[in-house]
């Protein structure tokens, strides 16, 4: 994003928005993009970004010392552990961490109140999530897999790119919910130990609906160890992917262009 | 306790009985960055005592110190006779405190709440229920009192919390910025309420507030501390004396005024819509009744000025500066703002002296 | 004890009708207190039994009241079942041991301290109620004392009852009271731990995240993540018959560590995978140490957060 | 010459009217917001900066609409009430931040200009969290600074700002007024805006209860008695000449004071007649003092109204 050139004019009076250049639009945008970095990493929650990852690796090494390489273990906690509760709780983290706690205590005045499409705002945001979420999900689960089995039926690489497709669609999820509730975390955490966790292992109906078993339809195709299997196929898996996440954007976006930044009086 | 003469300058006479409420000898308070107190001595007596301080560590800091929350880094400190190094927990039995923040839990009502401090003050259970219903009738609580006070107005909450800090009958309260947030009406009835605490309970009140001039209105001393020492602690009434300038305010020909006071040897100054004649003698008076009355025109104000608080703040020169305000030099201590430019001054000048003068002679409170 | 008030106004002046004693005008004036003040002591047992009220919503709004008394109702009804079953089936013992109830149902106690435990201390940082206790007698090892009891009280009585149910059931079925009453002070021994275990992690928990919302996920999280984690891996580890890692791995979650306390020093079987408890001594005691050490922390970092919040 | 105009704007909430049929136009210098708590003030301040539709009527920058016009934020600069900012940065950082958010072509430069402005240069590397309540008041306007705006939104900015913090931000708010910035604070302090503000408008119970100046606010209320205190070398006979005056509806003799408590109902006539009797009765007038012209009270009779 270079930085066009607005009128540097040091006088105040005098109407500029004849001469002034648009208003900036674009999917990305630099600054935004730092400060919720900096908001997303420089902060408390971001403990709970590294603990988890760390979790998952400590459990693994356990396992490998107690098991050695074993593609069903590796299956099983790759699917249990990090596909099904860290990815969808990083994504909670990333996803509500991006925009919540800002809009909860109005700092986002800041960034509304520029020349910038509220569109770009919120994509970056989306972005920003996005990213951290791959980093810190997908990746780990990737190093879980070569830990356990070292890539064995290609199960980590399944996985990792599994775990990557989720975060996209857990943070744009997530996000939409930081923009529509100031609950957002709880709401997020129920959805992603309940849903995800319980619901989506349990009861067949709502496997459809579930990001996890979307996800897992690609880890599915890529996996060459049979005992993974989605209750999907990989195109609907896909095309809710894609759905979910541009629906949930596209939200967000809507919702805040809306905003009301009422007074508390 | 290691110390147990007398108290010399902590003005207590022979055996304990405080004469001051607060007493505090060469206190200081320093944090690795700021020094919060600097060699504070400072006596405050029963009363309505207004305590003015830049914002930042020295007010809290003090507050801390006198209920025996914080050590202090040297010099002492008594409140009511006792020491606040040692005899913290029955300081904070005798003192209420109301502070700058909500409080309040949105989800119990008042009467339950400020029973429950009671308590905690150790009020036994009886004495706590009828000194609360007590309480919150004196402060002005009625039948709000039995609803959560998540519904309450600004107003009904600093009601609350002036409740809580009464409710044990201290024999001090610490008042934290009691006004803030609420609007005109809400602080007249806020003020009086203060005073009322010492008239009528008998109880001595510090007060903190950044609004000069309900300080003056409200207080009978006042301290002023700035960058941790102590800048000024004096009667209300010093504080507030009047000047020999006499500030008059006519419905026209300002101008034609002006002229005619400057021919009648008297030095004038104009400012905004004020004139300012400088008082040679009584004569003075005559001279402008009867300008004012040759002309014609309205006599609207003619009031001597006054002093106010706010002047410590700003630069100590006299009155009269030019209306525009040049770009002060900024020398900045590390924490607090620079003093203002000129400007204020004049400004202020121009836009106040209805406020200050009158309001000290006692139409301010009787607004409502 | 307020009736005659200080009649300080006398009534009408001395006018023609001579005023009849009855006559008066009380003073409904501001009153000074001279009755006594009761210390530390005295304001600590009332936060205690304020708070300890508070975690059953007695003495708040109706809806506070709701969710613990489901969460008692929840605990105690398999345990009535259990007893009516016993007493109409006549069983020769219960079905459930008295040190395995709580292990059951440990997703009730879970919920409990997850909400319980911000009720009772988020509140007060969030809105920002501490600094008034703290400008009172009462000192900060007071309130942190007071607040843990409070909590490790309500959390005893939730688990506790439904062992009560269990005894006096047992008793009516006429099973062996020698070995009912061993049975059931074993299992108070494992509650009480557990109550004092549980309630220092969920208040730490609590007391760093002022957001109740927050401190409600993160309690339940911690304790169905660890929980999860620990079990899988034991799975892992029975899988490959090794038995004594199981009883190892017990270590690290609240909930596998009373059961393995409770198995090693009061011979409870254990709820691991084929009931591989500590494998040692040395195990055993390092459960001892790990339980008294987390809540000697706990206790200690609640000292450490006040310090902080103090007068804020 | 930027101006806002707010055209026939409603608001509610609901049920609850927050803004009521308000038509004003605020245009260069400092203007005052004035109104008890509730009143609509920010509700008011938040349509003008766009980040609230007014639910009829329209509010619009030099005749455009504000709402959902990103562009409007080239000429507005926004200091909010709320205490919020990016904590985790240092001032300069935040400031920056703004600048590039602005899409100025030197967001260093501006920076460092709006942080000289509002003279936190000393702190600048200092991270938010670490400031006090007035030195975040002033990191927020140099970020609402930055971009040299020609409307300057002020929502509360006094609160919680002890008296040097105070006299510096009206030096800095009377500054901005005097280079031909529309700068409007909103207060329910009124010795502020007393001090500030020549131009007031005046919101109660989200009505637009008054404009302009108000102490000619004041005299337009000409049905309200005006109080007067007089001190005077000869009370009682200054106050015998007086009410049998028009212009005066009622004195009385303040003791603890040694002054008249006078109500006129005439303002005109009363302040002329005064200086004249006193000087043919041979009366020296030491005070003659208005015991109700501050904004205090003008305030309260418009609350009560």
């Amino acid at each position: 994003m270079s930085t066009t050139a607005p009128s540097g004019r040091t006088h105040p009076a005098g109407p500029r928005l004849q001469a002034a250049p648009p208003v900036r639009s674009g999917i990305y945008h630099r600054t935004v993009a730092r400060l919720t970095y900096r908001a997303l990493l420089g902060r408390r929650r971001a403990l709970l970004l590294f603990c988890l990852p760390l979790l998952l690796l400590v459990i693994v090494s356990a396992v490998r010392a107690l098991a050695g390489q074993d593609d069903g273990t590796t299956a099983d906690l790759l699917q249990g552990f990090a596909l099904s509760a860290m990815v969808p709780l990083i994504g909670v983290i990333a996803g509500t961490g991006a925009i919540g706690p800002e809009i909860d205590d109005g700092a986002i005045v800041y960034l509304l109140a520029k020349p910038i499409k509220r569109s770009t705002i919120v994509s970056t945001k989306l972005l920003v999530a996005i990213g951290v979420s791959v980093v810190f999900s997908a990746l780990p689960t990737l190093l879980a897999g070569l830990v356990l089995d070292g890539n064995g039926q290609h199960l980590a690489v399944a996985f990792a790119v599994a775990a990557a497709a989720a975060s996209i669609a857990y943070s744009a999820i997530f996000l939409m919910l930081g923009v529509l509730t100031r609950h957002a975390v709880v709401v997020g955490l129920v959805y992603a130990l309940v849903w995800e966790g319980v619901i989506g292992n349990v009861v067949p109906g709502a496997r459809t609906l579930s990001v996890q078993q979307w996800s897992l339809a690609i880890a599915q195709r890529i996996s060459l160890d049979s005992s993974v299997t989605s209750d999907v196929s990989l195109t609907t898996g896909v095309v809710f992917l894609v759905l979910v996440t541009a629906v949930a954007g596209w939200f967000a976006a809507h919702k805040l262009r809306t905003l009301k930044l009422a007074g508390e009086e | 306790m290691r110390d147990s003469r007398g108290t010399h300058g902590c003005g207590a006479d022979h055996y304990g009985r405080p004469v001051t409420v607060i007493a505090t000898e060469s206190l200081s308070k320093r944090y690795p960055r700021v020094t919060a107190l600097d060699r504070l001595t400072v006596d405050v007596n029963p009363g309505v005592t207004g305590l003015v301080g830049a914002n930042g560590a020295g007010k809290s800091t003090l507050i801390k110190i006198l209920l025996g929350l914080s050590p202090a880094t040297e010099g002492r400190a008594r409140v009511l006779g006792l020491d606040v190094a040692t005899d913290g927990a029955e300081i904070r039995g005798l003192v209420g405190y109301m502070p700058e923040h909500d409080c309040l839990p949105p989800d119990v009502s008042a009467t339950e709440f400020v029973v429950h401090m009671a308590r905690m003050s150790g009020l036994p259970p009886t004495a706590a229920r009828e000194r609360t219903a007590d309480t919150l009738r004196h402060v002005g609580l009625y039948e709000e009192r039995y609803r959560p006070m998540g519904g309450y107005s600004t107003g009904m909450k600093q009601r609350v919390k002036l409740a809580q800090a009464l409710v044990h009958d201290p024999k001090l309260v610490l008042l934290d910025e009691p006004t803030n947030g609420l609007d005109p009406a809400g602080r007249d009835e806020m003020l009086g309420l203060i005073r009322r605490v010492h008239t009528d309970f008998g109880i001595s009140v510090l007060v903190t507030s950044h609004l000069l001039g309900e300080l003056e209105r409200t207080s009978d001393h006042i301290v002023v501390i700035d960058g941790g020492k102590l800048l000024r602690a004096s009667s209300t009434r010093d504080f507030t004396q009047e000047t020999a300038s006499l500030a008059v305010e006519v419905t026209d020909r300002e101008q034609d005024l002006l002229v005619m006071l400057g021919a009648a040897g008297l030095t004038v100054q104009s400012s905004g819509h004020l004139l300012l004649v400088d008082m040679a003698d009584e004569e003075s008076y005559d001279l402008v009744r009867d300008a004012v009355a040759q002309l014609g025109v309205g006599l609207v104000r003619m009031e001597q000025r006054r002093h106010r608080i706010a002047e410590l703040f700003t630069d100590d020169n006299p009155y009269g500066h030019p209306e525009d305000g040049p770009e002060g030099g900024p020398d900045d201590g590390p924490g607090d703002g620079p003093d203002s430019p000129a400007g204020d001054r004049a400004e202020e000048k121009s836009g106040t002296p209805a406020a200050p003068g009158t309001s000290q002679e006692g139409d301010g409170r009787d607004a409502a | 004890m307020t009736q005659p008030d200080v009649a300080a106004v006398p009534g009408p002046p001395p006018g023609p009708p001579a005023a009849s004693p009855t006559d008066v005008i009380h003073n409904i004036g501001y009153r000074k207190y001279d009755g006594p003040r009761l210390g530390r002591g005295y304001a600590r047992k009332s936060l205690y039994s304020q708070s300890l009220r508070g975690a059953y919503g007695l003495g708040r709004s109706a809806k506070s009241k709701v969710l613990p008394m489901i969460l008692l109702g929840a605990m105690c009804a398999p345990a009535l079942i259990m007893v009516a079953v016993a007493v109409f089936t006549h069983m020769t013992k219960l079905p459930v041991a008295y040190t395995r109830y709580a292990v059951l149902l440990q997703a009730v106690i879970t919920l409990f301290v997850a909400s319980q435990a911000p009720q009772s201390v988020s509140r007060d940082l969030r809105f920002k109620t501490t600094p008034l206790y703290f400008s009172r007698p009462i000192e900060r090892v007071d309130y942190v004392v007071a607040k843990f009891a409070a909590l490790a009280t309500a959390l005893f009585l939730l688990t506790a009852l439904p062992l009560v149910i269990l005894y006096i059931g047992a008793l009516l079925a006429k099973l062996d009271f020698g070995d009912q009453t061993a049975g059931f002070a074993k299992g108070l021994v494992s509650v009480v731990l557990l109550s004092v275990l549980f309630a220092g992690i969920g208040l730490v928990i609590a007391a760093v995240t002022p957001r109740r919302g927050f401190g409600v996920a993160a309690i339940i999280a911690l304790f169905v993540i660890t929980y999860g984690a620990v079990s899988s891996v034991q799975g892992v580890a029975m899988s490959q018959e090794k038995y004594d890692v199981i009883g190892w791995l017990g270590l690290f979650s609240p909930i596998t560590l009373i059961d393995g306390f409770q198995t090693w020093f009061l011979g409870a079987t254990s709820a691991f995978p084929n009931a591989s408890g500590p494998p040692n001594v040395a195990a055993g005691l390092v459960y001892l140490l790990v339980i008294a050490g987390i809540i000697a922390g706990c206790f200690g970092l609640l000292m450490r957060r006040y310090r902080k919040v103090g007068m804020a | 010459m930027t101006v806002i105009g707010i055209d026939k704007a409603s608001r509610w909430f609901g049920n609850v009217v927050a803004v009521n049929d308000i038509t004003m136009a605020i245009g260069p210098g400092v203007t005052g917001l004035l109104g008890p708590n509730g009143a609509g003030k920010s509700t008011l301040i938040n349509m003008m900066a766009g980040f609230l539709a007014p639910s009829t009527g329209a509010v619009t920058l030099d005749g455009v609409p504000i709402w959902r016009n990103e562009q409007a934020y080239r000429e507005i600069g926004i200091v909010p009430e709320r205490e919020a900012m990016y904590d985790f940065l240092t001032a300069r950082e935040f400031v920056v931040a703004n600048a590039e958010l602005h899409g100025l072509p030197d967001p260093g430069a501006a920076a460092q200009k709006a942080l000289a402005t509002v003279e936190m240069e000393y702190a600048q590397d200092r991270r938010i969290e670490t400031y006090s309540k007035g030195m975040r008041q002033r990191a927020k306007m140099a970020s609402a600074l930055v971009h040299e705006p020609s409307v300057l939104l002020l929502d509360e900015p006094f609160n919680g700002m002890d008296p040097r913090q105070r006299l510096h931000l009206m030096e800095l708010l009377r500054r901005m007024g005097a280079e031909g910035r529309t700068v409007l604070f909103s207060s329910h302090i009124l010795e502020e805006v007393e001090q500030l503000a020549h131009h007031i408008e005046v919101v109660v119970a989200g009505r637009h209860a008054a404009s302009g100046d108000f102490r000619k606010i004041r005299r337009l209320m000409t049905d309200r008695p005006h109080r007067y205190l007089v001190r005077s070398s000869d009370d009682r006979q200054l106050a015998s000449v007086l009410i049998a005056h028009a212009s005066t509806a009622g004195i009385e003799l303040d003791w603890t004071e040694r002054a008249l408590r006078i109500q006129a109902v005439d303002f005109a006539a009363f302040t002329e007649f005064l200086p004249r009797i006193a000087r043919d009765h041979g009366i020296r007038l030491f005070t003659v003092s208005p015991s109700d012209e501050s904004l205090e009270s003008v305030f309260s009779y418009l609350v009560t109204a």
